[in-house]
């Protein structure tokens, strides 16, 4: 398994298995801070969106950043523009823009919103797959819809056939058996799985002792759910056939070629490349020097 | 709107060539080489390169934002000033930087002031380690820029030598006029109201300034403060309220003009 | 608030508000590592024994521990004597031992096991409360015992009439909805609620990329899950009115206080004891100097 | 079995007096002024007040075991020594500190080595940085107590300065015999069968010398070692298996009676 040559990925192919965790990094903005130089040393081999959601949202009132001894919480509150500015506004910007195939992340309350969205998209050439984030309740039943194999059932059979490109569902760890849940996905037509989402989390402000996030609790994220994310993409690995992405605190190739012995196809970088957002390159390097040295046998 | 400095991609290496002392803050002067230079108000993310986590509370873990307080271009390249004080874990560890240590910087970010239009006179109001931003912005308006700063204390109103001809204000009145700064902002739109005000300053003093630049229609450029995680619009957990809603004070700031904004507070700053 | 008063945990009396987390602590053990020294400066208000199952185990095979940036990740498997010699060899030693009330923590693989343990403990007046812990699955059903509701409910339905001691039911962090698990156990005759136990993590051995740990998944503790432990107590905190024992990563009285703030009643200290193991003792007195100064109004 | 001595309750700070280099080991001397004396075999697990935790890796987090190489206790209480061999984050921080530097301890905990019946010839055996409790013992028992040491190479092979008259091997031959200790124990067996064996080193050279052991009914005391998180019974992490099955090693031991061992090997530890 030589790590640099192009990697599949449900029909997508990928110069190195090295990609962006949604929500962690929008070119649009970076071709603001580093301009040309964006897209000449563009560190993912594909790009993920963040969350696109049907109505616009402006996300969680501030503060939404805490940070952790390994890590951050977030609460961020998936602003976006909403479907119809995503389409008209960042799809032709970013067509313009990237080096590598996009994925669209989406996410939406109900069943029939996520179906507005999975349509919307299929008739883009644009778009090379779709990222379903299902770390959210569904408005309809009350359930969280990527916490249970059956609303995950539910969703994957009304979307699946609206589309012709690749779905990977993106699993949240705050849920008691994400291996059921990813088995329904395949199960149900998922091209793929990502995960992990991040870990419910809290702050308090050590001033008044009051939640420090404007949305309360938030997510964990960073080196401080590198081992929880091993253990879930181990045991999803265990469970699919379908590959998976995996992603949670990856800082260096080592942790990424620790995601890939544990079962991953590709890895995404998240949190890391808010300390430098050329991490997605170094962790890509480093990964080839570490699989030109290593015998990835683990995968199983 | 002039264009930004863009910065290189990714985070480089840059050697500290000094650190002094003054006042209360740390003034750090290091070597960026192959950086551009920086228009004032932009800022840097900073981090040590060694020991950056770690300690008894174990953070720092992200990379902190700092204004540029000046830059210069010589032979060598870029060199690059910055005004630090310390009040957490993260500014703590920069402040022990010294001569030969390296620092990571990512950089110049964000937008900075615009030059003022023209029959409008710029005026500079700074507060605390605020002033830094100010210090760039005079020497590319011209010495002659008059500097209002307000201090706490007298050890922090040392920090008005980084500017030319500074009046300073301290809180105690160890130092220059007793009270606050925004009283001798006062003074001075009463006798020249055609100004544009530059200021950066903690979270009360900007809302002051703005407010009462608000009241009597002058122009105003606030740099504003808030938590970052990236500096380069990826995390959306730096937004500032506007009149437009919520934006990333990174990409969108960290000047934002005053006419965009109803208050100048932001939940989660300053310390 | 007076925290260096007595603090009632369902009618326990405790000196101060800081206990042992189960299975960080061998009250027998340290008496032969550190003499009479450890009866006279016991650093917790109560102690909180291993987990005791019905037959006796010998645990995961080694290696067991893995350290983390801010914590560890352990497999130790609950190695125990099994009740009946605990009953007979550690209950009369610890009573000689304890210079503060005993909490047996027992764990059943069914409802019946359960239903024994409890039943056994119910007449030694030695034992002032059972902590039970439901983070196993029930052979009968195949469920996780903590993750779901039903199994909760279930499990005190029955063991609820067993005896008149106080049942505090100890928590998993590895479940979809937490709050929801807490107030089964609330209606159905639970004395007080503890979590977070441990997160599932894994580690990989850096030299031949196979899973380090002898049970090959663990359980995550110390620091790196206190931002999650934080969430979980001020979500179950809202769901339910019996006391909390809050636990996960405290290692000072400001940790102690923020778990206190999110709705705990009583905190317990973990892995902080294995770096040191008066760590309880420093908890309680910065506590103390701490309460002494806040207005500790967050509670609701 | 003679009576463990007992540890202080808790962790205590200790000062470190000196640091000295031994070969490619570091020897640190520390106060340990309210501290007991410890016996042969003992150990403490050692934290370095300041900067635990942190640089790339962040570890360590937890303490390390440490052998007890050597105490005295003059007038000023209990001064002790430590031999270190850096190979991970623990031991690196370990080996940095220096003369007036704090480190955290906790011990003596464990059981060490027992004394040889009578008629006994106590013979020491030792491997790498794993010679250290044999210093002590020797000191214990006699400076005449035979000693025979395998190192790596000749810069190791300097620790054998520790003990008094030592017989080395070497397994590159640069210093001593050419080859594995246990040859040299072989020879001394055979001259002299009736030894109590003392032995502590990597984990296959103990497996070597407790078959050599046990195929010659020779008595054998081994100080093993084991990933350690509490070294005081609390974790049941550092479990090791002995015939009648897992035991907890900073409890039953570090010191283990071959007698008790199917294997000296213990998942997970060396390096
Ligand atoms: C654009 C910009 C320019 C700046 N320019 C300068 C400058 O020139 N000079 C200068 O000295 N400073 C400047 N700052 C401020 C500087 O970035 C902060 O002082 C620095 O981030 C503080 O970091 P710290 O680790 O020292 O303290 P921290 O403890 O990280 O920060 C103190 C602040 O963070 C909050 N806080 C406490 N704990 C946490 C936690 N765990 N997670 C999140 N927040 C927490 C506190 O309430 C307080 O508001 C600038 C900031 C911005 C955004
Ligand atoms: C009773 C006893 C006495 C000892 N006496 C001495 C002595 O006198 N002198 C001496 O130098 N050493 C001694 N040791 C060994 C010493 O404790 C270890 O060398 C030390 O713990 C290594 O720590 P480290 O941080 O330097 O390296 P680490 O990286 O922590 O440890 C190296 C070992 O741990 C494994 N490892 C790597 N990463 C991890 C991780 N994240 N979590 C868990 N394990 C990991 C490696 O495979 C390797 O086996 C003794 C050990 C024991 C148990
Ligand atoms: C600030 C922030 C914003 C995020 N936004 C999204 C998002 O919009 N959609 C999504 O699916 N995941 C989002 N995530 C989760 C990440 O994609 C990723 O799953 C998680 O952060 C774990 O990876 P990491 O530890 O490398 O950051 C976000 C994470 C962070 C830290
Ligand atoms: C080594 C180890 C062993 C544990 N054994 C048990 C146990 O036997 N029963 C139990 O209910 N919890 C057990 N726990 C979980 C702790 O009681 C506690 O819930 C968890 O460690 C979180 O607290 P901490 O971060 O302070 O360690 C164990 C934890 C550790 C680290
Ligand atoms: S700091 Fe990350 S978006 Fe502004
Ligand atoms: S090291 Fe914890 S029980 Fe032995």
């Amino acid at each position: 398994m030589a790590l640099m040559e192009p990697v599949d990925l449900c029909g997508i192919e990928l110069a190195h298995p090295v990609i962006n965790a949604s929500g962690t990094f929008d070119a649009i903005a970076a071709r603001r801070a580093f301009g040309d130089a964006l897209a000449e040393q563009f560190p993912f081999a594909a790009f993920v969106s963040k969350t696109v959601t049907l109505a616009p949202r402006e996300g969680n009132p501030p503060p939404r950043l805490w940070e952790l001894a390994a890590g951050m919480i977030n609460s961020i509150g998936l602003p976006n523009k909403g479907l119809e500015r995503y389409l008209s506004e960042d799809l032709p910007e970013l067509t313009g823009l990237l080096p590598v195939p996009l994925v669209v992340n989406v996410m939406g309350f109900s069943i029939d919103e996520v179906a507005q969205l999975v349509s919307a998209f299929a008739e883009r050439e644009e778009v090379a797959a779709l990222e379903l984030n299902v770390s959210c309740p569904n408005v309809e039943t009350g359930l969280m819809m990527g916490a249970e194999p059956g609303e995950v059932s539910a969703l994957l059979e009304r979307v699946r056939p609206l589309t012709a490109k690749p779905l990977i569902v993106k699993l949240t760890p705050n849920a008691t058996d994400v291996a059921a849940v990813a088995r329904a996905a395949e199960d149900a037509g998922a091209s793929a799985i990502s995960l992990i989402n991040t870990i419910r989390g809290m702050a308090l402000d050590p001033r008044s002792g009051e939640p420090w996030l404007g949305g309360v609790t938030g997510g964990i994220s960073g080196p401080a759910v590198r081992a929880a994310a091993l253990a879930q993409v181990y045991s999803v690995s265990r469970a699919v056939k379908i590959p998976i992405v995996g992603m949670g605190g990856i800082q260096s190739g080592q942790n990424a070629l620790d995601l890939l012995r544990s079962g991953a196809t590709v890895v995404a970088v998240g949190t890391e490349s808010f300390r430098d957002p050329a991490a997605g390159a170094l962790v890509a390097r480093e990964l080839a020097g570490l699989a030109a040295n290593s015998d990835v046998s683990f995968l199983t | 709107m002039s264009e930004r400095t863009v910065a290189p991609f990714g985070r480089r290496a840059a050697r500290v060539l000094d650190r002094r002392r003054c006042g209360s803050y740390v003034v750090l002067r290091c070597a960026d080489p192959e950086g551009p230079r920086p228009q004032g108000g932009q800022f840097y993310m900073l981090t040590a390169a060694e020991r950056w986590g770690g300690g008894a509370g174990e953070r720092p873990f992200l990379p902190r934002a700092f204004s540029v307080l000046r830059a210069r271009t010589g032979p060598g390249g870029t060199e690059l000033e910055f005004l630090l004080e310390d009040v957490g874990p993260g500014t703590k560890r920069l402040c022990e930087l010294g001569p030969g240590d390296e620092l990571l910087l990512l950089g110049p970010l964000g937008a900075g002031f615009e030059p003022p239009a023209a029959g409008r006179r710029p005026l500079l109001v700074g507060g605390g380690v605020g002033i830094a931003p100010l210090a760039i912005w005079q020497d590319e308006l011209g010495a002659a820029t008059p500097a209002l700063l307000g201090f706490r204390d007298a050890a922090r109103a040392k920090g008005a030598a980084l500017l030319h001809a500074a009046v300073v204000a301290t809180d105690d009145g160890s130092i220059g006029h007793h009270g606050l700064v925004t009283e001798l902002l006062e003074a001075e739109l009463d006798s020249s109201p055609a100004a544009v005000v530059y200021t950066c300053g903690p979270p009360p003093m900007l809302e002051a300034v703005r407010a009462l630049c608000a009241e009597r229609s002058t122009e105003a450029q606030l740099a504003l403060e808030s938590g970052m995680a990236c500096g380069f619009g990826a995390c959306f957990g730096c937004v500032v309220p506007t009149r437009t809603g919520l934006v990333r004070l990174c990409i969108e700031g960290p000047v934002i003009d005053a006419s965009r904004l109803e208050t100048a507070i932001v939940a989660g700053a300053g310390h």
